[in-house]
């Protein structure tokens, strides 16, 4: 039980709670190297993604596996220069998310393709401290032969490596069905990483429910680390199931309480994604004056999260209300 | 029975899955097509995402593999980095069957879902690999649904996102790839197989009502139809399945 | 609903419950390459180690970390030709294990030796299906200059890379502080590998309380796999908490139910080790003869692991008995 | 205040973590002094285990780095992988201290843990790296134990298992490591420490009651002792806590 006294004691130094604007604003300069967390139309860390949105942070240099809805709007409003991404799209909502599609068509963004398991490969390998890791998926593809960024911007870019990545032959090779080669992708270190958690308590430590996706590998490569969770917990309640917990708290740089965080996204035993504002989305997304208004109004228009969450109404939320055990809104209208 | 060309496309899909696979599968009707099949065919094959979720119970179809839908009553939730590992993995990989769609597909079942044009400026920018390149390149087979119009089965990808054969025997290990490949090809009109030899893509199927001309008008590349037949329509009980097990919302059909 | 009623009717088809003998004798043969579970004195699968002992299977090529117990047992009892190995030493108990000791000086068994992390990258490369993970560990040491096969023997096992690892420069470097060389260690693919855990199912998905040490990547790395566990619980309990599950059914050939099955060594939640029993081993280790009577009385001299339990008694198991939350046993006399 | 040598190693080394350490830790000695840094000048410091054990509550002290007493009320229980990727990485791995010990020391501060003799035909079998190397090669400083007796200050490591400075200035640097490296050794007679340029090993410390020639005598290769001074006693509060807190049972000490 001694030990228990020191730990008690150390919470208030160590506490790491801070507004979101503070956050935004401290680790996400312009021209930051970033990277998000969750997948598609889950646990994007949307009311970090619309701070940044609204502070209008720009040249963002983005790391993205299959962030969906969170990466689509960061491009939407110009905050992106440049992206890593292995997939733009978010499932039956947009196959090709939309305003990525137009960005990159239109030449506004730039962009380097690898494949989900190649980005994730890369996070892990900046989480390792090594600085590649190898696969063999891709060999005889154009995701190993065509890159995306001009040498010029890869040179000028002095975060990134020169190549895109490289292919080498498997020097331990044996027997017939050994790998003769392997693709290598270079490690990424994100300035700052952006997860949202179901629970969090104040120095730092996170629970991620269901799913990770990458967003424990995300959160280690990165120099920086937000964390935005729905709900803030004691550290006795973590400690007592420590299985469960994904990030010690000294990978953590700021700990910011926002309930329905990743909305319009979802988040497990939470609530659902919602599908309403997704296809809103979809359609203003199609036209740019439309898309201008859609910030306008859901973005530029409010001050905070909570704002939008106001803006939306409680019934709204009431409908996408996780129940367990499903950990979602079982029958939820998502035509 | 009656039923949509989507509907006989899932079906047609379902039956390729057999009992015993791993199935990898993406949004849309290869989810619908991968849950027919343990109601159909395959009891015990079990579905998964790359996403990390294994053998979700699936109590209602999600609408994106990351979907809080594939999270529950899974016997492990994972990450991507763990189901990525067990299809490149040498033991569990070839037991997996990867269902895949794409914009393109060449003669040797090489997909491209990245961009028409130049890559660098592209005419039209797709969503890209997300996992399809990994799973292409991984697993034992790959079952893959195209829409048979025209623009779709191209003499030459302009951007070659997931490997088939690559550039035909031997292609894959050349690469360095393991064997696995493309095992089938499901549209909306029709079937296609892969030549055990040159592994050229080749026509096995019309459905019902659909004319064999009418699937090659829509190809930039010639297929030996010398195998052809017609494939035998849904059952009852197999749309059935799809309309009132797998999606009775009519979310995806 | 509709769907739980699938995975019911699928239940039977899929059991893989089995003896430990049958398990053992089946997937466990001479010679063959094996790697087991748990770290020095936690969740070693010894029942199964007793077991491979009692069936005098030789000729092993055991890939381990820091196995400590089981590894220095299945040493002493000469089922051990060839060990690739990070640590053989057991904590407090054995700083160096004693018939590991005696085995390596006097040339019984070709050794070559890793450092734990190495170790662990090699079997996290077996599961991933790559020929090899990098890793800045060990540079400019001898662990990278002194090899301990001989070549005749690698180029004999075929199963064996020709190279113990090797260093290459890093084709990413940009900044000064990326790494200027790696390590490249060689995967490890076992024909089995033995992890004892606390909950299995009849199918064999496995549920690991507590640290995990390189369990999970021993398992997925290898060809054939035997789960021994504690408790076989229902499907239904372990999809209740995915989130606590770690190998998925599908990897598994084996499960075994044998309670303490860890035993000497702790079972996490289940038991501690036993300091009576791993006090005697290490008496016993230091002279051969003594040696010889513990394998008669202890392994031979018993039919099973229950025998071994007998033996001992309810009192010995008593005293050793974890209290939860501690998930040991509080105030057990360790001296 | 009266204490035996082994409580005052415990001490020196417990003074030499510093608040907010992250530390690393094996078995033994080295556990009881990250114990006791947290009562005495580190209560912010972490203690975590090669095994995958973050920050355990540690009611009682652990007999090896995998006993179910590093498990309990952890912030986290991963795995080896985890836990050596957190040292090797560029942000955590700095912030790591490492305790180590071995069976013989060159005066760069290289160990040996593995074999006495020749590797291939030892005279004596060490139990080899374990997680030394690892922790060695990575994180930002070292902390290490080492017996003062013969034949353990050697003037050429029979094995090189855990890298120190290798061969001196620049010496981790030109092999490919980061910078890092030892920062003090302490024994159960005296302190030493590593010039700032040389990376050559200086006697800092001795303990009441020890001579430098007791030291010195010991040792194959020479330091230098101008900068050395007894190290302050041990204090009652100091032997205290590691007394009653940490080992109340006399399992360590």
């Amino acid at each position: 039980m001694v030990f228990q006294e020191i730990y008690k004691k150390c919470q208030n130094i160590m506490d790491k709670r801070t507004s979101m604007g503070d956050a935004i604003s401290r680790y996400v300069r312009p021209g930051a190297h970033i990277s998000i967390g969750g997948f598609t139309l889950n646990r994007n860390p949307m009311a970090a993604v619309y701070e940044i949105i609204r502070r209008k942070i720009g040249n963002l240099h983005v790391y993205a596996h299959s962030n969906g809805q969170g990466i689509d709007e960061l491009i939407g409003a110009g905050c992106v220069r440049a992206v890593e991404i292995a997939y733009g799209g978010n499932g039956r909502f947009a196959p090709t998310c939309i305003r990525f599609r137009k960005a990159v068509e239109s030449g506004r963004v730039l962009i380097e393709d690898y494949s989900n398991y190649q980005m994730a490969l890369r996070f892990m390998a900046g989480a390792m401290g090594v600085p590649f890791l190898p696969t063999i998926s891709s060999l005889g593809t154009d995701i190993v032969g065509k890159w995306g960024f001009s040498q010029e911007f890869r040179e000028k870019e002095r975060r990134l490596s020169l190549k895109k990545l490289t292919v080498m032959n498997n020097p331990f090779q044996r027997q017939v069905d050994d790998p003769r080669k392997v693709v290598l992708v270079p490690a990424i270190n994100p300035d700052v990483t952006i997860i949202h958690v179901q629970q969090a308590d104040a120095k730092g430590t996170a629970r991620i429910e269901g799913l990770t996706f990458a967003d424990v590998e995300q959160a280690r490569a990165s120099k920086r680390l937000i964390v935005t969770c729905e709900e803030i917990v004691s550290e006795t309640i973590l400690r007592k199931e420590p299985g469960k917990n994904q990030i010690p708290f000294f990978c953590v740089d700021a700990v910011v309480h926002q309930p329905h965080g990743a909305y319009p996204t979802a988040c497990y035993l939470y609530y659902d994604y919602d599908p309403v504002y997704l296809n809103h989305y979809k359609e203003a997304a199609q036209e740019d004056s439309a898309y201008r208004q859609y910030l306008e109004h859901y973005v530029y228009g409010v001050k905070n999260h909570q704002g939008l969450l106001n803006l939306l109404g409680k019934d709204r939320l009431e409908l996408i209300k996780a129940i367990n055990p499903e950990g979602y809104a079982p029958g939820l209208d998502r035509r | 029975m009656d039923c949509s060309l989507r509907e006989m496309m899932a079906v047609a899909a379902a039956r390729e899955i057999h009992d015993h696979d791993i199935v990898f599968c993406g949004t849309g009707i290869s989810m619908l097509a991968a849950m027919a099949a343990k109601h159909i065919n395959a009891p015990n094959s079990v579905i998964f995402f790359e996403t990390g979720a294994i053998d979700s119970l699936l109590e209602e179809i999600p609408l994106a593999v990351a979907d809080p839908r594939v999270m529950y009553g899974t016997v492990l939730n994972g990450g991507l980095a763990d189901s990525f590992a067990t299809m490149q993995n040498r033991f569990t990989g070839p037991e997996v069957v990867g269902i895949l769609g794409a914009a393109q597909i060449d003669k040797y079942g090489n997909l491209n879902s990245t961009a028409i044009g130049d890559y660098q400026k592209p005419g039209v920018r797709f969503s890209g690999s997300g996992g399809a390149c990994d799973v292409a390149s991984f697993v034992g087979r790959t079952i893959i649904f195209m829409q048979q119009v025209k623009g779709r089965f191209v003499s030459r990808l302009d951007y070659l996102t997931s490997p088939g054969y690559l550039n035909g025997e031997g292609g894959r290990e050349r690469a360095g790839l393991r064997p696995g490949g493309p095992d089938v090809v499901i549209t909306n009109k029709g079937m296609f197989r892969f030549n055990a030899d040159t592994k050229e893509m080749y026509l096995t199927g019309y459905y019902n009502g659909v004319t064999i001309e009418e699937i090659l008008e829509t190809m930039e590349f010639s297929v030996d139809t010398s195998r052809v037949s017609e494939v035998p329509c849904a059952t009852a009980n197999e749309v059935r399945i799809l309309r009132e097990i797998c999606d009775p919302q009519g979310l995806i059909l």
